[in-house]
C-alpha cells in the first residue's frame, strides 16, 4: 500500500522551554500537524511515539505523553532507538500504514534536553556497555570524534574544511523559524571555538534542544498536498563500538547500505541527479562530510570540495539541510522526524523561506545507536 | 513569579550489571595480566572483549584465546569538555585521551585510555601496548592504559 | 490483515537471577534455541524487532546489547520500547507491508540487575504521582482494593486466584520458582498475590506458512493519572479485545494467556476480555508464574502458539500490557491453520 | 579456558543524573495556587464539563483546551487506598476525589492508622506551612468529620471516555 505524508508540525525548537510541561510541548507539535493535515483527532487511527527515557529521567515516557499526543483510547506504540528515534518513528508509522493495519498514523517525537540541565552527555554515555565502554566514552561527542579522527587521517582534511558545513547550516537556519541556533558563524569562529573532543570543537557539534515534531502518514490522502514514501530502509550495526568499523574500516558502512537499499526501492539509478534535496542527520561537521560520500553525493574525500563549491547551498545543485539541520536544532527524540518533516515540506512545496525550487524528490536520513542509519526517500508522486 | 514552576530531583538508580560468562573470563584474565579474546573458527574472527556471538556469522564463539598485549592505534581523541559521569554523579576528570586499539591477531578494536595526553603526539597506525596495574582485582581497571611503543 | 504466521517460538527458563548471562548472552540463548527448534538461521531472517526497556536495562538504547546475537548488523532492525506483545504489532506490520518475508522478534527483561520498585516509580509523572512515592506494587494495591470493594468481594478471592496460578505454574518447566509468602505487601495484596520480578527472554519468528497465524489484534491506551480511571474497571481492555476479535472474525477462543501483574488482575482482565468459564486461562501460570519485564506479553503469545500448534484448541488469545495497572493493553487472537 | 566453567561476576553500577521537570501551564496553575494561596483548583473542559485534578491542558476525553479554573476541595473522599511498605513507618497512599472534581488525586493519608481507613471516608487537605510549588506542599489528607456534600461523593472517577 502506498503511504503519503499529509501533515507536519514542529515546535520552535529552543535551548529550554520552561513554560510548558512535556505533554504540553508535544501538544504544540500535534496541533500543528493536525491542522496542516486538515484532520481532527478522530482522524488519527494510531500513534507512534518516541523519546529517550534517560534524557528526561522519565521511564515509560509514552504513558504520561498521552496527555499531549491525544493517545487516550487509541493504539499508541513507543519506538525509541537513540538518535534514530525520530526516523524510526517515521519508519514505524510508514510500515503500520503500508501493512493496511491502520489508515492514518501520526508519528510524534520529542525531547526536552534541558530537563537534564545540560547533562545530555551523561545520558548518552549510558547507551554503551556498562563494563567496557562507559569508563572511556564521552557521549556522542567522543564517539563522533573517533570517526572524525579516522576521516581526517584518511583524507588529510583540515578543520577549516569541516567548518564550512556549520557555516552554511547556520545561514540556512536563519531562514527557518523552527531552528534553534540561527546566529551566523564564520570558519574562524568554528576553528577557534573551545575543543570538546579532538578534533571536534564546540561549533562543530550539534546543540541540545527542547522540541517536538509530529508527522501524519496515511494511505488515503485525498486531495491533500502529499509527499509519498518511495524508499524506506534501515541498516543496523554491532553491539560494541570497537566492532563498528571492523571489515569496512569506516563508520559509514550502514549508511551506504541503507541508502543503496532506499535508492533501489525508489528505482533510482543516479541518486546524485535524481534527488533534489537532502535532509541529512549530521550531528557534527565531520560526520556530514563522511556521510555525504556514503550517500553518493560525491566521491571519497571529495565532500569538503562539495561544500566549498556551493553545491550544497539552498541554490546549489544538491542542497543539503535547507532547514539548518541537526547542527542547528537537536531535540534528540524528534531530530530524525524533523528531517522527515522537512523533506516532506520540501516535496509539498510549503517550506517557506527555506524552500528549494522545484523539489520532486527529497531524502531524509537518521543516525543513532552504535553507528546505525536509516533513510527515507519522499517523492511528489507515489 | 520570576521563573515558571519546575520540580527538581536527582534520582540515583543502582544496577548490578552481569558481565556474563565471556566477560567474567575476560575480567579474570585482566586480573592475571592477560588479554583474552573469543575466536570463531568458521569466519574466522578473533574479538576483544570476548563474547558469545560472532560479529560475522552471529553464531557461538567457541574458543577463548590469549592475544599479545600489543596492537595498533586506529583512532583516538582527547576529551576536553566537562560532563557528569553517570557512575559517580560528579564531573569526570578531564582532559583524557582514549583510542581504538586493534590487538595483534584480532579483527576488531578495543576502546580504552591512552597514557598520552597530547593528541599531536599520537597518530593513526601507531604501535601501542597495554600497561597493567601492579595490584589487580579482576576488573577493567586492572588495565591502566595503552602507551605508545614508538 | 495479510496472513502473518508464527514459524516458531522459544523462551528461556525464567528465574529470579541470571548472573551467568548478560543481555547479549540471554538473547543469544533464546535466539539459538528458536533456530534449533525451527531449523532457521540468521541468513534467512530479513528483519528484527526487539522489545526492551532502557530503565530496566540501565542502558539508554537498550537494544544495542542484543544487536549481534540478533544478527542485526547489516539488516533493518528496530525497537519497540514497550512489552513484546506491542512489538509484535510492528513486527507483523513489517511483514504485512510486503517489505520483509521473515521477522525475528525478541524481548528480554532482567529484574535482577536493577531496582524494580524505584524504576517503576520513575514511570509515573514527575509532577503529581512520582513525588508521592508510588510504585507498581502500591498501584496494584490501589487497584485490587477498588476491584474488591466495587464487586463486594472478599480478599480471599485474591488468594484463591493466586493459588490457581501457582498450581498451573508448578506444571510449567519455564515458570519462575519462588517462595512467595502470604504476607501483606501492598494491601490488600499479599506477596504471593503479586507477580514475581523475573529474568528471562522470549523470541519468535514471524513469516508465512507457519502452523499458527496471527488472526487479529487490538491495542488501546488509557489516561495516565491513576485517578482519571476507575481502577475497579478493566479500562480500555474491552476496547482492545473487541478490536482483536473483530479483526480476527473470532467470537470465542479456546485458550487465553494474559499478563496478570496481580491476582486481582487475573480476575479483572478475565472480565474485561469477556472470557467465559470454559476458556482455559493462563495454563502456563501466566505472569503470576513469571514476569520477565518487557518479555512478559511475548511469552503469553509464545505459550498460546505452542498450545495451538500441539492441537490444544484452534483459537487462542494472548494479552500484553504496558504501564501501571493496565494503562495500555494489547490483545492478540491466534488461530491454528487447518 | 571455557566460559561455561567460569564463576560469573556482576559489576556494580549506577545512573545518577539531575533533572528539572517544568510544570507547564496546567500543572503550573495548580502548583502555583497551591504554593501561593494554599488553594486547590482543577481545570474544567469547556465541552464535556469534566473537572480534572490534577489538571491537564487538554481534555483526555474530547481534546478541548481546558482553561477554566474551578475551585476544588479542600474536602474530598477516599476512593481506594493501600499501604506502602517502602518507607518506615509505612505510608497510606490513597486516591482522593476532591469535592468539585471528576477525577481523583493520588496522595497520602495522614493522622490515622491503616485499620481506621475506609474507602468512601471523608478527608480534608492538610497544607504545609512552607510551600515551594510541589505536590508535596500538600502534606496529605486527614480524616474530616463532615458528611459528604452530595450523594456522588465517594464514587471514583468515571474514566476518560
Amino acid at each position: 500500500m502506498n503511504v503519503a505524508i499529509i501533515g507536519c508540525g514542529q515546535t520552535n525548537h529552543r535551548s529550554r522551554r520552561l513554560d510548558v510541561s512535556a505533554p504540553e510541548l508535544i501538544d504544540e507539535a500535534v496541533q500543528l500537524a493536525l491542522s496542516d493535515a486538515r484532520i481532527g483527532p478522530d482522524g488519527i487511527d494510531a500513534i507512534v511515539v518516541g523519546n529517550m527515557e534517560h534524557f528526561e529521567g522519565i521511564h515509560l515516557s509514552d504513558l504520561w505523553a498521552v496527555e499531549g499526543t491525544g493517545g487516550v483510547g487509541k493504539p499508541q506504540i513507543k519506538v525509541a532507538t537513540g538518535g534514530t528515534t525520530g526516523s524510526s518513528l517515521a519508519q514505524a508509522a510508514y510500515y503500520l500504514v503500508a501493512s493496511g493495519f491502520y489508515r492514518t498514523v501520526m508519528a510524534v517525537g520529542w525531547e526536552r534536553l534541558s530537563d537534564s540541565e545540560g547533562e545530555t552527555t551523561t545520558g548518552i554515555v549510558t547507551a554503551f556497555d556498562p563494563i567496557y565502554e562507559r569508563p572511556t566514552l564521552a557521549g556522542a561527542v567522543s564517539g563522533l570524534a573517533i570517526l572524525a579522527c579516522q576521516y581526517q587521517a584518511k583524507f588529510k582534511t583540515r578543520a577549516e574544511d569541516a567548518a564550512l558545513v556549520v557555516v552554511q547550516a547556520r545561514e540556512n537556519a536563519a531562514r527557518n523559524p523552527h531552528a534553534h541556533l540561527t546566529k551566523p558563524v564564520t570558519v574562524a569562529d568554528v576553528v577557534k571555538s573551545p575543543l570538546l573532543s579532538s578534533p571536534i570543537r564546540y561549533l562543530d557539534m550539534c546543540p541540545t534542544s527542547d522540541g517536538a515534531c509530529a508527522v501524519v502518514f496515511t494511505s488515503d490522502p485525498g486531495d491533500r498536498k502529499s509527499a509519498w514514501a518511495r524508499g524506506v530502509a534501515s541498516r543496523h550495526n554491532h553491539t560494541y563500538l570497537g566492532d563498528v568499523a571492523e571489515g569496512s574500516a569506516d563508520f559509514k558502512h550502514t549508511l551506504k547500505l541503507a541508502a543503496a537499499e532506499a535508492y533501489r526501492l525508489a528505482g533510482m539509478s543516479n541518486p546524485r541527479k535524481e534527488i533534489d534535496v537532502v535532509e541529512m542527520y549530521e550531528p557534527c561537521t565531520w560526520a556530514a562530510l563522511d556521510w555525504a560520500e556514503a550517500l553518493g553525493l560525491c566521491g571519497p574525500g571529495e565532500a569538503a570540495g562539495l561544500w566549498a563549491s556551493g553545491a550544497t547551498r539552498l541554490d546549489g545543485d544538491i542542497p543539503v539541510n535547507p532547514s539548518g539541520g541537526v547542527l542547528c536544532t537537536n531535540p534528540i527524540g524528534a531530530t530524525g522526524l524533523v528531517r522527515v518533516a522537512e523533506a516532506a515540506m520540501q516535496v509539498r512545496g510549503i517550506a517557506g523561506a527555506r524552500q528549494v525550487d522545484g523539489v520532486e524528490t527529497a531524502m531524509a536520513t537518521g543516525f543513532g545507536g552504535s553507528f546505525w542509519n536509516e533513510v527515507m526517500i519522499l517523492g511528489a508522486k507515489p | 513569579m520570576s521563573e515558571p514552576i519546575a520540580v527538581r530531583a536527582t534520582p540515583e538508580l543502582h544496577f548490578r550489571y552481569a558481565a556474563g560468562r565471556y566477560g567474567s573470563l575476560f575480567l579474570r584474565g585482566l586480573g592475571e595480566g592477560r588479554i583474552l579474546a573469543s575466536r570463531c573458527a568458521r569466519c574466522p574472527r578473533t574479538l576483544v572483549p570476548p563474547r558469545v556471538a560472532c560479529t560475522h556469522c552471529f553464531g557461538k564463539m567457541e574458543e577463548i584465546v590469549e592475544v599479545p598485549p600489543r596492537g595498533t592505534l586506529l583512532a583516538f581523541t582527547l576529551v576536553a569538555f566537562p560532563f557528569l559521569d553517570p557512575f559517580t554523579g560528579v564531573q569526570r576528570p578531564i582532559p583524557y585521551c582514549y583510542g581504538m586499539v586493534q590487538f595483534e591477531g584480532t579483527d576488531n578494536t578495543f576502546q580504552y585510555f591512552l597514557s598520552e595526553k597530547d593528541p599531536s603526539k599520537l597518530r593513526v597506525g601507531q604501535r601501542v601496548e597495554a600497561v597493567f596495574n601492579e595490584v589487580r582485582k579482576g576488573e577493567l581497571g586492572d588495565l591502566l592504559h595503552f602507551r605508545a611503543l614508538e | 490483515m495479510k496472513p502473518v504466521s508464527i514459524l516458531g517460538v522459544a523462551q528461556t527458563k525464567h528465574c529470579a537471577r541470571r548472573d551467568d548471562a548478560n543481555y547479549m548472552e540471554l538473547a543469544f540463548e533464546v535466539i539459538q534455541d528458536l533456530f534449533r527448534k525451527t531449523g532457521w538461521s540468521h541468513d534467512r531472517v530479513d528483519t528484527i524487532i526487539s522489545a526492551s526497556s532502557d530503565f530496566w536495562d540501565g542502558r539508554t538504547i537498550s537494544e544495542i546489547a542484543i544487536q549481534d546475537p540478533a544478527g542485526a548488523p547489516g539488516k533493518s532492525a528496530s525497537k519497540v520500547s514497550m512489552d513484546g506483545a506491542f512489538a509484535l504489532i510492528y513486527a507483523a506490520a513489517r511483514i504485512a507491508s510486503g517489505a520483509f518475508k521473515t521477522c525475528l522478534v525478541v524481548a528480554h527483561g532482567k529484574a535482577s540487575e536493577g531496582e524494580p520498585r524505584a524504576i517503576a516509580n520513575a514511570g509515573f509523572d514527575p509532577l503529581f504521582q512520582r513525588p508521592i512515592g508510588i510504585d507498581d506494587h502500591t498501584a496494584l494495591g490501589l487497584q485490587a482494593r477498588r476491584f474488591l470493594e466495587k464487586r463486594g468481594m472478599l480478599g480471599s478471592v485474591l488468594a484463591e486466584a493466586a493459588a490457581q496460578s501457582a498450581a498451573a505454574a508448578a506444571k510449567n518447566p519455564n515458570a519462575h520458582r519462588r517462595a512467595a509468602k502470604h504476607v501483606l505487601a501492598a494491601d490488600p495484596l499479599h506477596e504471593d498475590e503479586i507477580a514475581p520480578d523475573s529474568d528471562g527472554a522470549c523470541a519468535l519468528l514471524l513469516g508465512e506458512g507457519g502452523p499458527v497465524e496471527l488472526a487479529g489484534f487490538g491495542c488501546a491506551t488509557d489516561a495516565h493519572q491513576l485517578g482519571e480511571r476507575d481502577l475497579g474497571d478493566p479500562g480500555v481492555l474491552p476496547r482492545a479485545s473487541l478490536e482483536a476479535h473483530r479483526m480476527a472474525g473470532v467470537r470465542e477462543v479456546d485458550v487465553a494467556e494474559i499478563h496478570d501483574a496481580s491476582s486481582a488482575q487475573t480476575l479483572l482482565w478475565r472480565e474485561g476480555l469477556g472470557l467465559p468459564e470454559r476458556v482455559a486461562l493462563n495454563p502456563s501460570g501466566g505472569a503470576m508464574g513469571a514476569q520477565p519485564g518487557f518479555a512478559t506479553g511475548l511469552v503469553r503469545v509464545a505459550e498460546v502458539c505452542e498450545r495451538l500448534a500441539r492441537g490444544e484448541g484452534r483459537t487462542g488469545l494472548a494479552h500484553g500490557m504496558t504501564g501501571f495497572v493496565g494503562q495500555a493493553h494489547c490483545v492478540w487472537i491466534l488461530r491454528r491453520r487447518s | 579456558m571455557n566460559p561455561e566453567q567460569v564463576e560469573p561476576v556482576a559489576v556494580e553500577g549506577r545512573i545518577r543524573i539531575p533533572y528539572r521537570w517544568p510544570a507547564g501551564r496546567a500543572a503550573g496553575t495548580f502548583l502555583s495556587l497551591l504554593a501561593a494561596e494554599g488553594r486547590l483548583v482543577g481545570l474544567r473542559c469547556p465541552t464535556c464539563r469534566r473537572v480534572a485534578v490534577p489538571p491537564t491542558a487538554r481534555c483526555n476525553s474530547c481534546r478541548a483546551a481546558c482553561e477554566e479554573q474551578v475551585p476544588v476541595g479542600p474536602g474530598g473522599s477516599v476512593t481506594t487506598w493501600t499501604l506502602s511498605r517502602r518507607t518506615s513507618p509505612p505510608q497510606i497512599l490513597a486516591l482522593v476525589r476532591l469535592d468539585g472534581a471528576d477525577t481523583a488525586l493520588l496522595h497520602r493519608l495522614i493522622g490515622l492508622k491503616p485499620e481506621d481507613v475506609r474507602s468512601g471516608m471523608r478527608v480534608e487537605a492538610v497544607f504545609e506551612k512552607d510551600r515551594r510549588g510541589s505536590i508535596l506542599d500538600l502534606a496529605g489528607f486527614r480524616p474530616a468529620p463532615a458528611e459528604p456534600p452530595s450523594a456522588s461523593a465517594g464514587k471514583p472517577a468515571g474514566g476518560a471516555r
